[in-house]
């Protein structure tokens, strides 16, 4: 592969944790919900596919597991946010530590550092897509992929259709931007608050899982390396729109791709190339809203 | 009524904190060993002895800081998750005034660390504060990528540019000793401690007695209404941004320099004073007492931690378990304003002879 | 207290507590704190004293502090932190100092000398590997490998014929000497290979890909690899696992360090660089048990004759090459190279310990 | 007629607070019945029960004669018990016809878990023709006026085809237009069968629509009158309990001194759309002088009123008072130079609900040295001095230490004018003063600017309740597409001819 699409089909590559986080997160943050357990979640699942994958080979349950156990992670800080109408932080921060914590502690009693499923070679998760992959240029960077990646560009879609074409996404979208007219129409403003908690769970389970298990088949602690946050991010930037948030997350790719490819020529500095899709995001903020508040005479806008 | 609602309160952080104790007693029994010895040396070593209690209060010094920092911001609706970041270049610049400014008066030398390390911490603040108050960015997205951008070039410049050329390891040379707190006696215990209550003290008057304080609330709780009473919510966003930049730099600086005394890829620990800082503010919601006795109850976990595995064999994992099911329990109140039942008892009497309350 | 003291050396065994506090990696690391853990415990059991391990939560200075003051004999500090020991920090004196009748080991580097070279505290123990060395074996070894590939490696495989081109990549944790010395020990070895055969290969670095990042290290091998690399060379904890799948994924080669990795990635990883704390351990818990400690020089260097420095016996790639005499040959030349080493004859550049390393001395590999 | 609806011993508690006492209300069918009381009388508390927005303490409810026991206000549609919230329920960001399907989305045909955009629309645009209400449902909320949105929460009821609309105080937010306007659809829905309870402090409307009336004071029902047997004034007096004078006696004879304190010159900005709302406006307002602006709501009085409150940039003109140019100061400043400020509106920019009234009635004057001891507050003081505006102005509250969500509209609105009046100004913006504020309190707030405007005080006054100008002002500007229009004299001007105005029929045509 010549340096170009390598670096394009990299960008995919590094964008797919977080899009499917990107994507499931917005569901609670269009709730209304801030979740920034998504860290946690993902982490969640990326251990249990490894975990999974220590114990058995069959692909079904590995991923079957990773989806239950966020599942529960999900509903837990449903119950505690939603029913209990806890502080979503603290919840969210609780889980990012409990997480890791349970994690390194079966790490220890295990007595390893981390977990190695070697069976598990990612070339054999990677498949092509029939008529995508024979597309010229487009071909070998969207085909080629693990399951995973294709989940997320699906979800982009998917998500789409469900925020605002289904009665789920409309509900979900009312009880985020108003309660009260929920409230006042009898909409459970609970239930779709958990569901789209739980959705963003899912996600984040599949995120993980590919994280760990579809291209490595290792597990570390700590290996989401804050891909949770940059999704949280990549949301608010995005504003809950699917095809925006997912537009950031490919930014955060891209750039994720260009730092790496790039820094067996650039030598040591190459680390900083890892703070471009920061500053970057940060700038399109500023631009963004500076645009859109150029006729603004308000002083009261905060 | 309201010792009544001291009393939940109290209970509503005391349960938590004994059920996720239950659990973890589970736990510890699950791997075949002795709870009541576990949390005996836990607390006991961090709070009951001499040189534990030192050790809690040593590490409490910049939770109150960062507490008070994130604090001062979330009261006033800002959502400023940049205390991790404005922390850490606090206590990289300290680093490099301790070890390349070679002051040798101990006072001036640590006096111009903090001066640094906190006027960090506000040109860093000053990014969220400016796009906040003038772009209308969301400060929570900002704030939270700087954290990264800040790691990131930390990392760069710690083992690029100042890094200790002798250490097998990514670090900044060791400050001097004219920039080291000096314990007390053979505690961990230093007078930046002290100074930490100082700061803290001073923010707790300014909150009650000033217009500082107001602003906080009012901003908080309604910005037009602030803006229209003639606040100037702009001047006063970036006012507080950037005081909670100062006190985080300052609070960076001071454990560079009561504790760190280099600065590593682990300066902050494993969760970040930061982060602990936002728990320790959140679980004494946001008001001064809360956070004091939050931030020390926190360190005494994590003093608690560090006993656990030198005195047992029990695996400190299972404290940093604990210490996240206790925080996931602190996140709800287990008891309303009038507990579940008063509340149905009012119910019923409600008829004849008004509510119970 | 009770029991009379046997031959005045020292206290009973059984009285006798050994601390050992891990470095950050904890105590199941890949090899470096683990294999000194597992011989502490099981000599503990043997001789019967206490044997305690502390992953520090609240730094080094707090747990080696806590063990002496708790009467601790000998302790290992596994960390590379030596201020609050050998220098003392925040006004205090110095650990070693505090607490005299505590001996401690430290690794990685002999921080216990004054600028006149004189030892500063006697119950201070440095211990350097001279890993420079098996990394020049892994690296010679690597070249006469790639050469031979077509008779070596079977389907399975998909290596960068070397008429292709000629490349190493290495990966280390942070940009430092312990690491590097890795590196320059491993190309001295490529390069005095490449002199024999007269071919010249180039060799690929990324020094700071930290230490936990598996994810990372398997991306990183991956651009290495696009670039032609044959083997890439994992200096960095953890992100050393991902290396090792990438080797496999891609069916290519990778080289780890610390302790015997083959098994990682069975026929992808072609040797490890063993760094064998376990050594050390033997020799001085042995020593405290006989009461001989002070008896040990206060700089111990364990080189590839100790065997606590040396690449593994290979038995696990054997079990993959095709044409086992070639391998043999290959085996052959690179045991004559220990012995040149472990007889002084070979010098191999040691970073380390100050030396510094001289491209221009090394004209068959071009450093990327 | 048969009685539809009927409450027995209703009762609602809010902690130890009785919002609602024993209240027995009768509701006929087909009619429209009003209920009127003052501000925090339990009004809007007892329909938000029948609605079931939130449950009864106690009582029961009979829906034509059976007891009912709604879990939600979703059971209450179903029974054909529909609501129209005081403060709107609307999705900002959603369009017309979403809003108003909101919950009862129209499924696609084919794949069910759809919804069916293009039938939702159709229908709803034929729901609207069918009320000959002017609505585009395509349009987004957030870019109607108040009026509309009104017409959306009414649509939505009506599509859940209701046959009880309650309407909480519907017209306290719509221009006298709108307010007609919403009169005659109640009459047209009224004719088509549908059973109406409307809460409103205005008499006058009462008395237009209404057949019978319920007066609710402190909870509590304390009469039921037929419409036709009783008139403004003995409405009035139930409610308050007291003679109400229901237009205040304005002695315009005081005479204003010749010298201008207060000059706004070509005053432009726009809005967040970029288009001009404050267009070129000017007028000066002598000392002792009352000057009124009168105009249909979103002519740019807001905008004007956030201009001159220090709120909005201009982009264009000047303000002068008392000869200094303070053209975009800000609030702060502009209180320190003796300017008052009503806010429009009062939950917003007036006071902030949930801070105590004591932090409240400091609001403005928060450096003052009146509240500090040695540098810093002083919390007697500051309780001191909220408790002398609490006596001097008879505001009714519940708990001194209690935040302001306590007190009702018409308390909450005396408290920021016993605040303002507290730093002894000498020029007061008002702007709608008096609305959603019960007669008694409206009667009490027309005093205090009469009584200030008498003391030699300049007084701006903002309102789109034409008669309040009209009683109110020495002159009156009408403003229309952000510019003033014309300035009359109120005692030779009649309604209609400023209605003109409102209107946008050029000057020329009234002088
Ligand atoms: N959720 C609540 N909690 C506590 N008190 C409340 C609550 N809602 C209303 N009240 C109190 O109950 C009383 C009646 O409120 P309600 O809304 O019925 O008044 P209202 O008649 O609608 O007044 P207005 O005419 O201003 O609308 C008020 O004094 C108010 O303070
Ligand atoms: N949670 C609450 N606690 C105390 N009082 C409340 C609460 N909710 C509403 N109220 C009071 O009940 C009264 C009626 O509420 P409502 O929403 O009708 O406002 P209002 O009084 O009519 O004022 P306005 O008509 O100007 O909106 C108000 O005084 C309001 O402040
Ligand atoms: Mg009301
Ligand atoms: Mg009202």
């Amino acid at each position: 592969m010549d340096l170009l699409s390598r670096i394009l089909y990299d960008m995919v590559y590094h964008t797919t944790p977080i899009l499917l986080c990107v994507l499931g997160g917005l569901f609670a943050y269009k709730a209304g919900v801030l979740n920034i357990a998504l860290e946690g979640m993902m982490l969640a699942g990326s251990f249990i596919a490894v975990f999974v994958a220590l114990q058995t080979q069959n692909t079904f349950l590995i991923y079957l597991s990773a989806l239950l156990v966020c599942a529960v992670i999900g509903l837990i800080f449903a119950y505690l946010a939603v029913n209990k109408k806890g502080n979503v932080i603290i919840i969210g921060l609780a889980i990012n530590m409990l997480v890791p914590a349970i994690a390194s502690f079966i790490l220890q009693f295990m007595g390893v550092p981390n977990l190695t499923a070697k069976w598990v070679n990612p070339v054999n998760f990677r498949f092509d897509i029939p008529l995508i992959k024979d597309i010229p240029y487009l071909g070998p960077i969207l085909s080629g992929h693990p399951l995973g990646t294709y989940i997320g560009l699906i979800m982009i879609f998917v998500a789409s259709v469900v925020l605002y074409k289904t009665r789920f996404g409309i509900y979900t979208r009312v009880i985020g931007e108003s309660p009260n007219a929920a409230t006042s129409l009898g909409i459970q403003a609970n239930k779709y608050a958990t569901w789209a908690i739980l959705i963003g769970a899912l996600c984040s389970a599949v995120a993980g899982l590919n994280l760990s298990f579809e291209r490595l088949g290792i597990f570390t602690n700590g290996m989401t390396a804050g891909r949770g946050f940059i999704a949280i991010a990549a949301i608010y930037c995005g504003k809950g729109k699917p095809v925006q948030s997912a537009l950031y997350a490919l930014i955060f790719g891209l750039a994720r791709s260009l730092a790496i490819n790039l820094s067996v020529f650039a030598g040591s500095i190459s680390a900083l190339f890892d703070i471009i899709p920061y500053l970057l995001m940060i700038a399109i903020l500023a631009v963004n809203s500076a645009y859109e508040i150029r006729n603004f005479r308000m002083r009261t806008y905060w | 009524m309201k010792s009544n609602k001291t009393l939940i309160n109290l209970l509503n952080s005391v349960l938590p904190v004994l059920l996720a104790l239950l659990i973890g007693a589970i736990l510890i029994l699950a791997i075949g060993e002795n709870p009541f010895e576990a949390y005996g040396i836990m607390f006991g070593k961090s709070l009951f002895t001499l040189r534990g209690l030192t050790n809690t209060l040593h590490a409490a010094g910049p939770l109150l800081l960062t507490g008070a920092a994130i604090a001062i911001t979330f009261r006033a609706g800002l959502f400023n998750m940049g205390v991790e970041g404005q922390l850490l270049i606090g206590g990289f610049m300290a680093g490099l005034v301790g070890a390349y400014l070679h002051i040798s008066n101990p006072f001036l030398h640590k006096a111009v660390a903090f001066a640094v390390g906190a006027a960090a911490g506000v040109l860093f603040a000053l990014i969220p504060a400016l796009l906040r108050a003038y772009f209308r960015v969301d400060e929570m997205v900002v704030t939270l990528t700087l954290n990264y951008v800040m790691m990131t070039i930390l990392e760069y410049l710690s083992s690029g540019p100042f890094r200790d050329q002798g250490a097998g390891y990514v670090t900044t040379p060791t400050i001097d000793q004219s920039a080291m707190f000096t314990r007390f006696g053979s505690t961990r215990l230093t007078p930046f401690f002290i100074l930490a209550l100082l700061v803290f003290g001073i923010l707790w008057y300014l909150n009650a007695k000033t217009e500082f304080g107001y602003k906080i609330e009012a901003i908080g709780k309604n910005p037009e209404f602030s803006e229209a009473t003639g606040l100037r919510v702009r001047r006063s966003i970036i006012m507080l941004i950037l005081v909670s930049g100062a006190i985080s730099g300052f609070a960076g600086a001071g454990h560079m320099m009561s504790q760190e005394y280099k600065y590593t890829l682990s300066f902050s620990g494993v969760t970040g004073l930061g982060w602990d800082g936002m728990l320790v503010s959140l679980l004494g919601s946001h008001s001064p007492l809360g956070i004091v006795i939050s931030s020390i109850f926190y360190s005494a976990l994590k003093t608690g931690a560090d006993n656990i595995n030198m005195y047992t064999s029990i695996p400190k994992e299972i404290v940093a378990v604990i210490q996240g099911i206790i925080i996931l329990f602190l996140s709800i109140r287990f008891l309303n304003e009038r507990f579940g039942l008063l509340e149905k008892l009012s119910k019923k009497k409600g008829e004849k002879n008004g509510p119970a309350l | 207290g009770g029991g009379t003291e046997s031959g005045g050396t020292g206290p009973k065994a059984s009285d006798l507590k050994v601390g050992v506090v891990c470095s950050a990696a904890g105590q199941n690391d890949t090899g470096y704190n683990k294999a000194l853990v597992e011989k502490v415990k099981q000599l503990a059991e043997e001789n019967g004293f206490h044997a305690q391990i502390v992953e520090p939560t609240s730094g080094v200075q707090n747990a080696l502090e806590t063990l002496a003051a708790d009467g601790y004999n000998l302790v290992f500090s596994m960390e590379y932190d030596f201020e609050a020991l050998v220098n003392g920090v925040g006004g205090a004196k110095p650990i070693a100092e505090q607490f005299p009748n505590t001996t401690f080991v430290v690794f990685n580097d002999n921080p216990n000398v004054d600028e006149a070279g004189n030892v500063k505290h006697k119950n201070v123990y440095s211990v350097l590997f001279n890993i420079n060395e098996p990394s020049y074996l892994a690296g010679y070894l690597y070249v006469l490998v790639n050469e031979e590939q077509a008779k070596l490696f079977g389907d399975g495989y998909n290596m960068v014929s070397p008429d292709v081109a000629r490349v190493a990549g290495f990966v280390g944790g942070t940009n430092s000497n312990g690491i590097l010395v890795f590196g320059y020990g491993f190309v001295q070895g490529m390069n005095d290979a490449a002199a024999e055969l007269g071919v010249k290969y180039e060799y690929l670095s990324k020094n700071d890909a930290g230490f936990s990042d598996p994810a990372l290290g398997s991306t990183i091998a991956g651009t290495f690899y696009d670039n032609n690399a044959n083997v890439v060379f994992a200096a960095a904890g953890v992100v050393g696992d991902g290396i090792s799948s990438k080797a496999k994924e891609v069916g290519r080669l990778a080289v780890q360090v610390d302790a015997n990795l083959d098994e990682q990635q069975p026929g992808y990883v072609l040797t490890s660089v063993l760094k064998l704390t376990n050594v050390p351990a033997e020799t001085f818990v042995k020593a405290l048990v006989a009461g001989t400690l002070d008896q040990l020089d206060n700089l111990q260097t364990f080189g590839i004759e100790s065997k606590a420095t040396d690449i593994t016996d290979l038995s696990v790639i054997e079990k993959f090459v095709v044409d086992k005499e070639a391998w043999a040959a290959i085996k052959a030349k690179v045991d004559a190279k220990r012995q040149a080493i472990g007889s002084g004859s070979l010098k191999v550049v040691n970073v380390q310990i100050g030396e510094t390393f001289d491209p221009a001395l090394c004209p068959n590999v071009v450093i990327k | 007629m048969s009685t539809i609806l009927e409450t027995k011993d209703l009762t609602k508690k809010f902690g130890d607070f009785t919002a609602n006492d024993k209240i027995n209300l009768t509701v006929e069918e087909g009619e429209i019945k009003a209920i009127v009381g003052e501000n925090g009388a339990g009004k809007s508390t007892l329909m938000n029960m029948l609605y079931r927005q939130i449950p009864p303490t106690s009582g029961e409810i009979f829906l034509r004669g059976k007891p009912i026991e709604f879990q939600s206000p979703r059971d209450a549609i179903q029974h054909g018990i529909g609501m129209v919230h005081q403060h709107f329920m609307l999705v900002p960001s959603f369009k017309v016809y979403e809003n108003i399907l909101l919950g009862t989305e129209i499924p696609d045909a084919k794949l069910r878990f759809l919804v069916d955009s293009k039938k939702e629309q159709q229908e709803c645009a034929e729901l609207v023709k069918k009320y000959g209400f002017d609505l585009d449902v395509n349009e987004v909320v957030e870019n109607l006026s108040v009026g509309q949105q009104q017409k959306i929460e009414i649509l939505k009821m009506l599509y859940r085809n209701v046959d009880i609309l309650i309407l909480d105080e519907p017209t306290s937010v719509l221009t006298p237009q709108e307010v007609d306007e919403l009169l005659l659809q109640l009459k047209e829905l009224k004719a088509q069968g549908k059973t109406i309870i409307l809460i409103t402090h205005k008499l006058r409307e009462v008395m237009e629509v209404s057949d019978s009336v319920t007066v609710i004071k402190k909870g509590q029902i304390i009469g039921n009158v037929k419409t036709s047997e009783t008139n403004e004034a003995e409405l009035a007096q139930m409610m308050v309990g007291r003679k109400v004078l229901l237009t205040v006696q304005n002695d315009h004879s005081v005479q204003e001194s010749p010298e201008t304190i207060y000059t706004v010159r070509d005053l432009t900005t726009n809005n967040t759309y970029g288009n001009v709302v404050v267009d070129h406006v000017s007028f000066e307002i002598r000392k002792g002088e009352i000057y009124g602006i009168a105009g249909v709501e979103g002519n740019g009085q807001s905008e004007l009123v956030k201009l001159l409150s220090g709120m909005m940039e201009a982009t264009g003109g000047t303000v002068h008072y008392k000869g200094e140019d303070i053209t975009n100061l800000w609030a702060n400043e502009l209180r320190s130079i003796g300017i008052a400020i009503i806010p429009e509106d009062r939950y917003a920019q007036g006071l902030c609900k949930e801070m105590t009234l004591s932090a409240n009635s400091i609001a403005g004057s928060t450096r003052s040295d009146a509240f500090k001891k040695n540098g810093v507050y002083d919390s007697k003081k500051i309780r001191e001095h909220c408790q002398k505006l609490i006596d001097r102005y008879e505001i009714r509250i519940a708990d001194f230490d209690g935040t302001v969500s306590q007190l009702s509209g018409g308390n909450a609105q005396k408290l920021i004018i016993a605040r303002e009046m507290r730093s002894q100004p000498d020029f007061l913006i008002a702007s709608q003063p008096t609305r959603g504020v019960d007669i008694g309190a409206i009667e009490f707030i027309h005093q205090q600017i009469l009584d200030f405007r008498n003391r030699g005080g300049a007084v701006l006054l903002i309102s789109s309740e034409l008669s309040e100008v009209m009683s109110l002002s020495d002159r009156i500007g009408v403003m229309y597409k952000g510019k003033i229009l014309g300035e009359v004299d109120p005692l030779e001007t009649s309604e209609t001819q400023i209605g003109l105005l409102m209107a946008g029929a050029v000057p020329q045509e009234v002088v």
